[in-house]
């Protein structure tokens, strides 16, 4: 007997079922699309993530400020992702682990991390990462995807202990295509780890647009091959960015295991001071997605439930402000670090073998 | 002829490539629309298109691998790594794969591919974009390594790398890229690898280096002029394999070597050199070698890296300290 | 307005879904289950599947008998998974390119691979991998999936030279777990690249079960990361492989982009020669994957079709015994490389700055 | 106190460390349920529990970056990478993150991991199973790399590798894994890091190696008692940091330097040993020195890699040429 031949014939079993879905509640417009989850609260409960995403924008608005006056290094901004930033750290306890990137200095502001630690590290000194709070937090990752098996070695050392800690790891579109971030979330998954990986698909990995990333319909869909839930959120829409987080770190601390949380948002900023996104994008495409950028929708929704208005607005931006400014100029103040302090820290003592070395250091001489 | 910089010359030399020989094909991250971080691949896919100048997906161990496949095939892929901090998911594939294919296969499949990155520390990048790990690479069996010290040297060294039928990595000093201009003419012609460059002749003091340190190195030379010693200046070019001969020939004729580089001295490529002369040159030696390098320090972040960097100073002081001894 | 939490509440949208499919033809008992595609042919075109397959398992008894005795290093067995090897090398075309695991000697037999190469390979001499035909096959992959990034190289050097050949990368269960793996399939799917990915999922990679290597249900869902189609075939039903493969070669011929294929056997012999699986598995476990190995249940259906008999099987028997004979005999036959020859290859040219080495080499002296 | 081999002196002080710190964990791919390919982990999964044992997916770059977090929050993480050729991945995590993660955080965070790896050719292993890539490990800085010759030099070792407070890569000459035995007392003593073993005193000439080529170097050794010339023979045991006064002292005292390592000459860890005493000890050397290292080609297939390793003969020859030098 003879059939024609059937890749995908109905007649062979279907032995894995799977779908991702994508949560949204706050519409562009102010606008409630769904009922809100249980972590929204009530509206005036919003307002510290309002604060926060407002505070992230003056920081990073200051920080560029500082880099194009020669007192900064190169600074990537997060204009347009705040909601992702603050949604995520919102839903963290203060004991769990963030795993950030170079984007996320609005996830460690929220955490704790001061204005002046940060712009000590983008101003090219270590102690910035010597976060005096949350001491546990990893230091900002530069290297794409390479901090996610520190998430799940993380994640692992928490259960090994039995404490109902979570790992929180960001990552940028860019980096779903890196193999260790797929290693790292295969393990999380097969040990059903606590730890959460928040991908910012903010479309863009410097000038390499997510159409030439993948050929996956969703990046969500990456926690498949892991064997864990994946699902897009609305990453202009802070309420359900932290939902989402919220819900996931839940399920993690009870031993539910890993997920993977693709949060849709635009990068409406250059990638880093150091990039001229004009070369490869459009003005027109930029100014179409400020329309749904996270904070001018919020701030819509908060005026419509009246716990907002033009007097808070003005005095927030006014403490925003003056706290940046504060930040920075702390940062400005700091005695520099002497030479031979990179030595220290390089080891738990210095190995004889390098005293030689410092001593050189010091002396300006090799001899 | 222009006076172009060097990050101009190897666009210049990337796209003579691309026209001489249509199985050259470039890739990396944002070699394409975006042109390169640096510039170096600027107009490239404009002119080739995206299937011969391509964005790759984030992911280097990808990127280099593509290139075996692509090489075995008979492309020529030179691919970009963006910055040498991310050019360790590569030596996997440099190792086991580009460096052996000929050698696995007596011949049968071949891997003509380059890998071009930038190297080293002084423009005040961030973390993880300043390293220079020449050293691990030289090890590898069956590579090349080479480092081009000026934009004319980029261009031919370039070319010849891109037609050379076996693996090359190729060191771009992210320092000298918009650091100087020099005449470049878009002849096509290569320069030839493996062969070291003596950028000034003397006779008190050989000064060997490479990259971007050949600056300083030079500077030093000139301070030593002041004080009336002679220094020859050798610009190693090519790492894997160096030039021993011409660097034993200037020891044997100076009887005094200094070494410089950027990367952390133990297990530098500075190393190498100095075994060298102290199994092959020793009996020329007049005075002990000296190595003149970065620290066994992990690169600091900007605020410390030039205090990290041998400065015109050291390599001076080292000059100066081997022609004083007796 | 305020609702309960929900991670999936159904009334989020979906915005993809996704089905994995097992397929099957031939029964353990050699009944057949399902249409016969028409990539199987008559009855009878089986035949030259079933001697492959028989010929492949007596050169791997062989070779083992010579490792026993000193003649050849470290060998792999495919014992029991001989349908998956014979299955994806005979859907090939000549002009398209295999790459091969150190499990994969049988699809490099069916390649025209000599038996004597083979040996030569793994009795530790390079010139084994210096295959007659096919020149452009890569040499056989030792380090877990390093391989896969070469074959999405060699499948755009194909598309770029609009040839309609295909890359076909054999893979492991365990080598999915490997991050360049996911990276290489990425790329495949996002360029449409004609490349085959076949999983051989033998349960095992050495003595980690498959258990502890995913906590997927699948690994044909580990394409859906990738934007790719993946499914699973029964991989001791040699029917199902060809099918499948045949189906997935001719879609990437025509443009249509990779696949993954999840073949599913077991690992009936020890990993390699240097293994002993009785220290991690147990016997009755073994034995009872011996019911479903693939040459028994051909054999069945053949003999049913009546295009097979006891003479045919013993002239067989005889023949693949002779075939492994004559090669290791050839191979044994072969004059050694003289030293200095791992200078030859080293590069296109040997540059001048090593033939001191190679002197001191043939002189037995550094000096 | 019992006579054991080197693998099973590992195994040993894999148990110790298991039963006197709870913060040790041992993963890698086959520790576990198999043991590991070469036994050093028989048993340990039983004793010690999967959670603490852990048979790890298939994913280099994977176990060393898990490392990494684990040691982060405190854990004594001990891994295993089943060959050094497998080794490449990790090299990512080793040089961005393991080795810098106390520097980046000023002390903030640590990394108290252990990266276990067999090393070197010579059992006739498969293609890529028999590398020795020390030198590419031992130019990275904040690192320690450690190579055992003998089982209790293992023993002490490991245990000193797993309680110090940083990284360290500890390389395992799987030539020597059953070669020797020794008697090993499991009293828990650790040896000291950064510290050579002068494993013969002697007057003429300096032999230093590291690992499986200590065999070969106490042969050649042997081989030059009967010529009547006294060689001392220096296990350098850590490559990172190295012993350098133990190293400069006995050419001071010999005058004559021969090194042996098994791995490729050029940028080998040899070439930093050379340059250390053209640098330091250059007014004490009678002779030039000698390196004694595999060739600067592919490790071949076993049929040829005896050709390629350094032979008691070569090594012989090296030092009687540097004795007969004048
Ligand atoms: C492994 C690695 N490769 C390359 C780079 C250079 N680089 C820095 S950011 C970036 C793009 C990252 O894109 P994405 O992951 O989407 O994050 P985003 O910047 O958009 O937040 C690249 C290629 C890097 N930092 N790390
Ligand atoms: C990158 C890498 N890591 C480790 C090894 C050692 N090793 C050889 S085979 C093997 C298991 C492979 O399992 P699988 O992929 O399922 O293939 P199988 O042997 O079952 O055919 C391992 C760990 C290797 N060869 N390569
Ligand atoms: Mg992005
Ligand atoms: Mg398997």
């Amino acid at each position: 007997m003879l059939a024609k031949d059937a890749a995908s014939d109905a007649s062979f079993a279907i032995v894995a079922e799977f779908q991702i879905r994508r949560r949204a509640y706050l519409a562009a417009s102010g606008e409630i699309l769904a009922p809100l989850p249980l972590s929204a609260g009530a509206a005036k409960d919003l307002i510290p993530l309002y604060r926060g995403m407002v505070l992230l924008r003056s920081i990073d608005t200051k920080a560029v400020a500082l880099q194009r006056t020669g007192r900064l290094g190169t600074y990537a901004v997060a204009l347009g992702q705040e909601a992702i930033l603050i949604g995520a750290a919102s839903a963290m306890r203060e004991d769990d682990v963030l795993f950030p990137t170079y984007r996320d200095n609005g996830a460690l502001l929220w955490r704790g991390v001061t204005i002046e630690e940060i712009f000590t590290y983008w101003g090219g000194d270590e102690r910035g990462s010597d976060f005096s709070v949350p001491r546990q937090d990893f230091p900002i990752c530069i290297p794409v995807g390479s901090h996610a098996p520190h998430a799940a070695g993380v994640a692992y050392a928490f259960k090994l202990k039995r404490q109902d800690r979570v790992a929180v790891c960001l990552l940028g579109d860019g980096a779903t295509s890196k193999g260790d971030v797929y290693e790292a979330m295969n393990f999380a998954a097969l040990h059903k780890l606590p730890v959460v990986f928040v991908v910012n698909n903010n479309g863009w990995a410097i000038s390499v647009p997510l159409r030439l990333q993948t050929g996956a319909a969703t990046l969500a869909q990456k926690a498949i091959a892991a064997g864990m839930p994946g699902e897009q959120v609305d990453g202009n829409d802070v309420i359900a960015v932290r939902a989402s987080v919220a819900e996931a770190l839940a399920a993690a601390r009870a031993g539910k295991g890993p997920c993977l949380i693709e949060a849709l948002t635009y990068r409406l900023g250059d990638h880093t001071t150091a990039d001229d996104a004009r070369r490869y994008r459009s003005d027109d495409e930029v100014k179409a997605h400020w329309q749904a950028e996270p904070i001018a929708r919020l701030r819509k929704y908060l005026i419509t439930q009246s716990v907002w208005n033009k007097a808070d607005e003005e005095s927030l931006v006014a403490d925003c402000q003056r706290q940046a400014e504060e930040g920075a100029a702390r940062y400005l103040a700091m005695t520099p670090r002497v030479p031979a302090s990179m030595f220290d820290h390089l080891y738990s003592e210095l190995p004889d073998a390098f005293e030689r070395q410092r001593k050189q250091l010091v002396e300006g001489d090799d001899g | 002829m222009a006076e172009i910089t060097l990050v101009e010359a190897v666009n210049l030399a990337l796209a003579r490539a691309l026209t001489d020989d249509a199985s050259v094909v470039v890739l990396g991250e944002d070699v394409g629309i975006g042109g390169g971080v640096f510039r170096a691949t600027a107009g490239l896919q404009k002119r080739f298109g995206p299937d011969r100048v391509i964005d790759t997906p984030l992911a280097e161990t990808l990127i280099s691998g593509l290139c075996v496949g692509m090489a075995a095939q008979g492309l020529r892929p030179v691919c970009e790594i963006q910055f040498m901090g991310f050019i360790y998911p590569c030596i996997d594939q440099l190792v086991n794969h580009a460096s052996r294919l000929r050698t696995r296969t007596r011949g049968r499949l071949t891997c003509p591919m380059v890998l071009r990155s930038p190297t080293g520390a002084g423009i005040h990048a961030p973390e993880h974009h300043s390293e220079s790990n020449e050293a691990m690479l030289a090890h590898i069996p069956g590579l090349r390594v080479v480092v081009p010290s000026s934009p004319a040297r980029a261009y031919g060294l370039l070319l010849a790398a891109i037609r050379d039928p076996d693996p090359v990595v190729f060191l771009e000093p992210t320092r000298l890229y918009r650091a100087i201009k020099e005449d470049v003419i878009d002849d096509g012609e290569a320069l030839a690898l493996d062969t070291a460059f003596t950028l000034r002749d003397g006779t008190d003091v050989t000064l060997v280096s490479w990259g971007a340190m050949i600056r300083e190195t030079l500077l030093a030379a000139d301070r030593l002029t002041e004080n009336n010693i002679s220094a020859e200046v050798i610009d190693l070019a090519t790492l894997k394999p160096y030039d021993e001969e011409a660097l034993l020939a200037s020891v044997k004729k100076t009887g005094r070597l200094v070494v410089v580089h950027e990367a952390a001295r133990t297990g530098g490529f500075g190393a190498e050199i100095a075994a060298s002369v102290a199994e092959r040159g020793l009996m020329s030696l007049l005075a002990p070698v000296e190595r003149v390098t970065g620290f066994d320090t992990v690169l600091p972040l900007p605020q410390l890296e030039l205090a990290y960097m041998p400065s015109v100073e050291r390599i001076t002081k080292a000059a100066l300290r081997a022609c004083a001894y007796a």
